[in-house]
């Protein structure tokens, strides 16, 4: 069984991906006392070299990279596996934990010399444990492994979101963490169905055997909705604003950036390797439905709030609603496989610049909050003058959320359209274009009310950071730059799918 | 890469590196006297490059610039306006706050409005369309007024509006070629025989004649022109406009001979041409009823490419272009005479109101002027029938409101007695005046075909000059009558659709209210539950 | 016969579960829920999961338990009963749970012939780490990523749990457990258990290699043995600045990552051990992670910080 | 051998089962809760006694015997302070008998 | 019936009675304690897939067993960070009760 | 004999269900606190009568555990003691 082959080197690195964030959190944990992030950014800065390099040796070697557990092969062991959709993933997130852990200096810094203080531990102990487990999730192919990276990723949030001690902050949390349990152990029901019916837990196995049957069904049902509660579509959104807004801004850039994805991703997973083939259209359309029931009333929640972190927080819910319009687009495409459709393309390139583009504006929100000493949307009137470069950076990442050019966010909507229309689903086509205007809308109200006069009698803005200002506007920059990708199909997301090497 | 191709691409490349350049605080300050030059490499490439292209990057992006003749028209007309606008604002907005902000969204407006004019791929015009639609709003919303706010709002949502039709137009044009980013000739040759005709033609007429100003979606141009600066109107008016003829231009299969869509556009055009009119003579305020008369000769543009796309004629988008650069420049020349009257005292007045009056006219086709020839060569398009008497009309209605404006500017209050007009506006707007006389005479015969004699004649005098008549006529009646007139607020029916405010405030809260229920626990839990259970039934 | 002692198992569970959830006092709940725990190990025992029935006793009828009846402890006196909501919104939630509940029974009742398993694997593999234990191969060999996950999950919580002091507690000690009244009872049991405790827990663990038992049922009964040091007030719940406990906390998922590091030069792979070695380092893990375990579920119950750190 | 065993440990079971019946209807049957707590220690205690006690011939080796014999030792130990605590617990917080 | 179609069936009615209490119990340790009983029964669910899956010599199949002791000490985990959460919460004087949804803007920093 | 032991098992079981009801209803909270009790001692038994019946001698460490822990939850349900005497002031000695 002991396999005869030696460990590609590129497989190692995913071995790297997963523990270099567990032994920095671990010596935080024991070593890091004083300066937490003396550690936490050395490691997120190499959890990031490690996640740029498989991302590069995938595309360079055009096939997937696989590590198998302690040579174990499935479906007794375990496998970890980076295609091209995984590797591009887990290098969005390193870039983006990296970016937002520059920024945290800012917050989150200790005295030097000083004795430990609990938000400093606190939040750089629970950053790594993001890191790991978002990388665990983009590279595990055992559905279990992924029960437990679920886990990993609810406990690394949760006590984030409530960081600050607040009351509101802490019911929040506690929200967030009762809801994704309810989640987890839904998908935990599902789990067990699964290798109750097919004997392994192995998508790729699992991709060969499954058979459209009671029990399948039952176990993807209870997954996909178990997911969906934790990616917080619309209706089980009920602990995403509240939790996302309490959180401090860079907990909020990585939790709506990137936590929220993690459950999507699982769910494409399923859908697409788990799920026996063709999976009917009738589900395809009701995930779209929900998508688009997402779009169009957190939208229009968005546009109503009076408080700029909960309007970034219901454009959040609203933005992953987007994701789940891939699932009738990809399956009435013109396409023979899915991932070579135009609407699987769209659906990833719209996840990434999202992530992007959303951490941005927490990261900005946060900012302007600092600077303002509020983030009350009406009275922001001088912002422009007091954070420029935050309110660009923040206009910028709207313009990726609205779907205008030259954004990231236009070329995955122009993606999504097309397929759309190839598809003959003009309802989706129009929730789209409807959410464009809609984002548009609440990402001008921001923007309009910067750049009017401040208010009489308001205290003069404080000064913050320029370091700081330049890690957003660096998000935000990367969000447009995702615009100039070329706009077919890119071959590098199909890398690895369908099944083995 | 030819000189030719690298001309046309400095002609964006100048105006977006001198934005570009405003990031620095200090360039930013001082760009409010420079943005003149800003379109003088695209005059020039109107002017030298005609028949050039370059592509700007290589598949499967292929960024392409060209101009052809029916662009190189416009973008002349719109780089002259432009230059003499930017120099004519450098005087007129001196000493102004904001004056840095309102040079970056200048710059950002002309480079979008110039792009229009030379793209070749789908992208590309997309790109230089938005832009040019979204940055305006920086010009409309420039002063702090509410009156100004609220026209940048309405402005805002109706040019994102617009933005949606034209892509999912476009997404269905792409559709028909298998390239990422075709050329926009190329998917315009395919879409004839697609079966996503219908809705494509839709959305393109709904998209571009949103910034066109077609009834009934021509309600923020009202608003918005009035209340920006004098400079930015007349860009506004006289340019931004543009960007929709062109892009109707563009994207309708105006050779492919489709009489139904054809009559329909022509209809349509029409009906604006008189609407606009209708409505523009119960005005009180001078630019707005400018904006009106933009409003109704948009109208009569899209009449004419309806009547082209009908007959499926050669040369109507040449023809329109015509139309179009004709009414650029007096438009141009109106909206900046006005901000001269305004700031000079009634003795200084005489000449300009005079030479505002053949201005005027020259919308109503008066003999002689571009006006007169633009319609002249457009008539054909209309044949003999019910369209080419309601087009002769409308220039009946064009007199009408054009007597109106005269009046009102004749009667414009002086801020200051002795306020004699600076050099500084008044050398851009007499040359954008004397270009709106001198212009249309050079190109009539490349464009039209036929010789300029022929406007000679007594029968095409007649034509032209029997409306003007009519149009007197009918402006003495409405003097007489005029304070009984019911006041049409500005923006008509937009005031309509304020009524329905509060219905969407309403479904504004009763989506909260529902959402507050949603987000109760047991409500979200059982939720869970159902959305699991009809999964498992789904799948 | 046996079937008999199912069946009355499955109705006393089943009453157990109904009166958790209908019953009105929270902390009737929390003690129908550790009857429940008990009488799911039980349960266990019956399927022939001797390892899961040995976790769950020690979890559901310890360590899960322990922490609930604090709770109720603390909650009891200040904040009343929520009442369930009316009876429209009892009987859709009891429909929606019983059509959830239905639709999982007819899984149950059509099982796929022949029954996938991977019993034959496990087996057929054992050797190769030179266990007797198939759970323990599985959790410390073919699954060994879970497990080490697991225990990063462990950390998180102590991490998660420690992130709720209040700033001014930071580094200090969890509230007291001690009994509210002094007890000879107490005191003798709380004296004379723990050496039991402790034999027992270190039995399972080294017995877990080869027979049913491992290092989180041996690592709770050791918890288990110090929290009930704690109650009696034979030892005081430490400072969580303690390097000293940090240290302990870390130790076992230390080890076993650095014993997945070792495997990459060893025989290859991570986490995979060269068969002459493999149960002695596998024990060794074991070890150093029931230890860890043990710390680290001690901590969990005792909870955040709630008095400043000495100094 | 095998047979004499055998019915020492029915015997032996039996009497186990009888006093862990007894024990129940005490706590089905007695008044108040110190007296239910008295039937419930010592019938179950000396009903699991009774039960190890005719387990033993049937243990396969003499560590599984032994085993039984702590596990008794314990329960003894561990009821016998349980249900001081328990006592302590009602006399706190009962009205008196 | 066999044994382990007796639990399935058992872990269903868990599952189903655990929800039930999740879905309206008021407070949050109800909730967690509702949680945990939905737990139990995926746990049994996995129990009886390794009691079938019996065979090379094993009562039951060790894989599914091995993944119910990681779950369980994960739920453990999860139980003992909302209680902590819970009480902390309780600390700063906000209610647990769960009678009313959080009011969208009641955020103030 | 197995099905000997498996029957006495099962009463044990009964008899230990009927316990555990009456602890349930109550009246008292001692009861309550008894429930866990009885599950030791019974629960052991059950055990240990399996353990035989069925020869798996593992089962006998989870009667020592069940065992171990009954004392424990015993004493961890005096800490969850209701009532207001405790909490009113007098409680820490």
């Amino acid at each position: 069984m002991m396999p005869a082959q030696v460990a590609a080197p590129d497989g190692v690195l995913l071995i790297l991906a997963l523990m270099l964030p567990s032994i920095g959190l671990l010596a935080i944990f024991v070593l890091g006392h004083s300066r937490p992030e003396r550690i936490a950014l050395p490691v997120l800065a190499a959890n990031l070299a490690v996640a740029l390099i498989v991302a590069l040796q995938v595309g360079h070697s055009g096939q997937a990279a696989t590590y198998r557990l302690g040579g174990w092969l499935p479906p007794l062991g375990i496998t970890l596996r980076a295609d091209g959709l995984s590797a591009a993933l887990i290098a969005m997130a390193a870039l983006i934990l990296f970016v937002v852990a520059i920024y945290a200096r800012g917050n989150f810094a200790s005295k030097a010399g000083g004795s430990e203080s609990r938000q400093p531990m606190v939040f750089w102990t629970l950053l790594l444990g993001l890191s790991t487990a978002l990388n665990t999730v983009f590279l595990a192919q055992d559905l279990f492994s992924l029960f437990v990276a679920l886990e990993l990723l609810t406990f690394s949030a949760v006590p984030l979101v409530c960081l600050e001690g607040s009351r509101e902050t802490l019911r929040a949390a506690l929200r967030y963490l009762l809801f994704a349990l309810a989640g987890s152990v839904l998908y935990l029901i599902g789990v067990a169905l699964l290798y109750g019916a097919y004997g392994t837990l192995d998508i790729a196995s699992l991709h060969q055997v499954t058979r459209a049957d009671r029990a399948t069904s039952i176990a993807l049902g209870l997954m996909i909705a178990g997911l969906m509660a934790k990616a917080a579509l619309f209706p089980l959104h009920l602990w995403l604003p509240p939790a996302h807004a309490g959180a401090p801004a860079p907990a909020s850039a990585v939790l709506s950036a990137l936590v929220v994805k993690a459950p999507f991703f699982l769910i494409l997973r399923l859908w697409f390797d788990v799920a026996p083939q063709p999976q009917p259209v009738i589900a395809g359309t009701m995930l779209a439905a929900l998508g688009a029931a997402s779009i169009l009333v957190c939208s229009v929640l968005a546009l109503r709030q009076a408080r700029l972190k909960l309007m970034v927080a219901y454009s959040t819910v609203a933005q992953v609603g987007y994701l789940f319009l891939v699932f009738p687009l990809v399956m009435g495409s013109e396409a023979a496989v899915p991932w070579a459709s135009i609407g699987w393309t769209g659906g990833v390139l719209q996840l990434v610049s999202h992530a992007f583009a959303k951490a941005s504006m927490f990261l900005a929100a946060g900012l302007i909050a600092e600077a303002m000493g509020h983030d009350r949307i009406d009275d922001l009137g001088g912002a422009a003058e007091a954070v420029p470069i935050s309110i660009a950076a923040f206009a910028l990442a709207g313009l990726s959320l609205m779907g205008l050019p030259p954004a990231g966010g236009f070329v995955a909507k122009v993606m999504l359209l097309t397929a759309a229309v190839v598809s003959a689903n003009w309802w989706i086509a129009a929730t789209i274009l409807a959410g464009g205007l809609l984002a548009a809308g609440y990402v001008f109200r921001v923007i309009g009310r910067a750049f009017a006069d401040p208010a009489g009698g308001a205290p003069p803005p404080k000064a913050v950071a320029r370091s700081r200002e330049l890690a957003v506007l660096s998000l935000a920059g990367v969000a447009l730059l995702l615009g100039f990708l070329p706009l077919q199909p890119f071959a590098y997301l199909g890398i690895g799918q369908g099944g083995m090497p | 890469m030819t000189a030719s191709g690298l001309l046309i691409a400095s002609g964006l490349a100048v105006p977006l590196g001198m934005s570009l350049a405003c990031f620095w605080p200090g360039v930013r300050e001082r760009a409010l006297g420079w943005i003149w030059a800003a379109p003088i490499p695209a005059l020039l490439a109107a002017l030298f490059a005609r028949g050039g292209g370059i592509v700007m990057s290589p598949e499967p992006l292929r960024l392409t610039l060209a101009l052809d003749d029916v662009g190189a028209m416009l973008l002349g007309g719109a780089a002259l306006l432009w230059s003499a606008a930017g120099f004519y604002a450098a005087t007129y907005l001196r000493g102004q706050p904001g004056t840095g902000r309102f040079a970056v969204w200048w710059l950002l407006t002309l480079a979008g409005s110039l792009g229009t004019f030379m793209v070749a791929d789908m992208t590309s015009f997309y790109l230089a369309f938005s832009v040019a639609s979204l940055s305006a709003y920086g010009l409309v919303s420039f002063e702090t007024t509410a009156r100004a706010k609220r026209a940048g709002d309405v402005y805002m949502a109706l040019a994102l509006l617009g933005e949606a039709f034209i892509l999912l137009a476009f997404v269905i044009l792409a559709l028909g070629v298998p390239i990422g980013n075709p050329l926009i000739r190329e998917a315009v040759a395919a879409l004839p025989s697609s079966p996503l005709l219908a809705p494509a033609l839709i959305l393109l007429v709904l998209g571009f004649g949103l910034k066109m100003g077609l009834a009934p979606l021509h309600v923020w141009m009202p608003l918005a022109h009035p209340v920006a600066p004098m400079p930015a109107s007349a860009a506004l008016s006289g340019i931004i406009v543009k960007a929709g003829v062109i892009g109707l231009m563009r994207f309708l299969p105006l050779d492919a001979g489709l009489p139904g869509w054809g009559g329909g556009l022509v209809a349509l055009g029409l009906f604006t041409a008189f609407y606009a009119v209708a409505v523009g003579i119960t005005q009180q305020q001078v630019k707005t009823v400018l904006a009106y008369s933009t409003v109704s000769q948009m109208g009569v543009v899209a009449a004419v490419l309806g009547a082209g796309m009908a007959a499926g004629a050669p040369g109507t988008a040449l023809l329109a272009a015509f139309y179009a650069l004709h009414h650029l420049l007096v438009k141009g020349a109106l909206f900046l005479g006005v901000g001269i009257v305004a700031g000079s005292a009634p003795r200084h007045r005489i000449l300009i109101v005079l030479a505002m009056g053949v201005l005027a006219l020259s919308l109503a086709g008066l003999p002689l002027t571009s006006g007169a020839l633009a319609k002249y060569a457009a008539k054909p398009l209309f044949g003999d029938g019910l369209a080419a008497a309601l087009a002769t009309l409308s220039a009946v209605g064009s007199t009408l409101l054009m007597l109106h404006f005269l009046r009102l500017l004749r009667e414009m209050p002086a801020a200051d007695p002795d306020a004699a007009p600076e050099a500084g506006i008044l050398l851009p707007w007499a040359i954008v005046a004397l270009a709106s006389l001198v212009m249309p005479w050079i190109l009539f015969q490349p464009v039209a075909g036929y010789a300029l004699a022929d406007l000679f004649e007594a029968k095409a005098l007649w034509t032209a000059i029997w409306p003007l008549l009519l149009g007197g006529v009918l402006a003495i009646a409405l003097f007489r009558i005029g304070r009984a007139l019911p006041q049409v607020p500005e923006g008509d029916v937009i005031v309509l659709a304020g009524t329905l405010w509060p219905l969407v405030q309403a479904t504004g809260r009763q989506i909260e209210t529902a959402d507050r229920w949603l987000r109760q626990w047991p409500v979200a839990s059982a939720m869970l539950i159902v959305i699991a259970i009809s999964f498992a039934l789904a799948l | 016969m046996s079937l008999l002692v199912d069946l009355v198992l499955v109705a006393l569970i089943l009453m157990a579960a109904v009166w958790t959830v209908l019953v009105r006092d929270r902390r009737d709940a929390v003690i129908a829920f550790i009857v429940l725990g008990l009488l799911l190990s039980l349960v266990w025992m019956r399927l022939y999961a001797v390892d899961v029935a040995l976790t769950e006793a020690a979890v559901g009828g310890g360590a899960t338990g322990l922490v609930l009846l604090r709770a109720c402890a603390r909650l009891l006196p200040v904040e009343a009963e929520g009442r369930l909501p009316g009876p429209g919104t009892q009987i859709a939630a009891g429909l929606l749970s019983a059509i959830a509940a239905a639709g999982l029974a007819a899984v149950v009742l059509s099982p796929p012939v022949p029954y996938p398993s991977l019993a034959a694997l496990a087996a057929e593999n054992i050797h190769q780490v030179g266990l007797g234990n198939p759970v323990t191969a599985v959790l410390l060999a073919y699954r060994s990523l879970d497990t080490l996950l697991e225990k990063v999950v462990l950390v998180l919580a102590v991490i998660g749990v420690w992130a709720l002091t209040p700033d001014a507690f930071w580094g200090g000690a969890p509230g007291s457990l001690k009994s509210k009244h002094a007890s000879g009872a107490l005191d003798l049991l709380a004296r004379v258990l723990p050496p039991f405790g402790i034999v027992v827990g270190i039995y399972l663990v080294w017995n877990g290699a080869d027979h049913p038992g491992g290092t989180f049922q041996g690592g709770t009964v050791l918890a288990a043995m110090w929290l009930l040091m704690m109650m009696a007030d034979l030892a005081d719940p430490p400072e969580i600045r303690l390097k000293r406990l940090r240290r302990l906390v870390v130790f076992g998922p230390a080890v076993f990552i650095a014993a997945g590091f070792a495997g990459i030069f060893m025989s290859g792979w991570f986490l995979s051990y060269p068969p002459d070695y493999a149960k002695p380092i596998i024990v060794a893990v074991e070890a150093a992670l029931a230890l860890s375990i043990a710390v680290i579920l001690g901590l969990l119950v005792a909870g955040p910080a709630a008095e400043p750190p000495k100094r | 051998m095998s047979v004499v065993l055998d019915a020492f440990t029915v015997i032996t079971v039996t009497a186990g089962l009888v006093f862990f019946l007894a024990g129940t209807v005490g706590l089905l049957r007695f008044p108040d809760a110190l007296t239910r707590l008295h039937a419930l220690t010592k019938a179950d205690n000396l009903g699991l006694g009774l039960i190890v006690l005719g387990l033993l011939p049937q243990c396969p080796d003499i560590t599984s015997a032994l085993k039984l014999i702590a596990i008794w030792v314990l329960v003894q130990f561990a009821g016998a302070s349980a249900s001081q605590l328990i006592a302590q617990f009602v006399r706190r917080n009962e009205p008196g008998p | 019936m066999s044994a382990p179609t007796l639990y399935g069936l058992c872990a269903a009615a868990l599952v189903g009675i655990g929800l039930f209490g999740l879905i309206l119990h008021p407070t949050p340790l109800r909730k967690v304690i509702s949680f945990n009983l939905v737990g139990c029964g995926a746990f049994l669910f996995f129990g009886i897939a390794a009691r079938r899956g019996a065979g090379a010599g094993f009562a039951g199949d060790p894989i599914p067993q091995a993944l119910v002791i990681t779950g369980i000490v994960v739920a453990f985990a999860a139980t003992a960070l909302a209680v902590a959460l819970i009480l902390r919460m309780l600390e700063a004087g906000a209610s647990t009760v769960d009678a009313k949804p959080l009011p969208p803007d009641d955020l103030s920093p | 004999m197995p099905e000997f032991l498996y029957a006495a098992a099962a009463l044990v079981l009964l008899l230990t269900g009927l316990g555990l009801m009456r602890m349930l209803w109550g009246p008292s909270p001692a009861d309550r606190l008894m429930a866990a009790q009885l599950l030791g001692t019974g629960g052991g038994a059950i055990a240990l009568l399996i353990a035989i019946a069925s020869g798996t001698m593992a089962i006998i460490d989870i009667a020592l555990t069940l065992a171990l822990l009954a004392a424990f939850a015993a004493v961890a349900l005096t800490l969850g003691e209701p009532g207001t005497k405790t909490r009113a002031g007098e409680g820490e000695q």
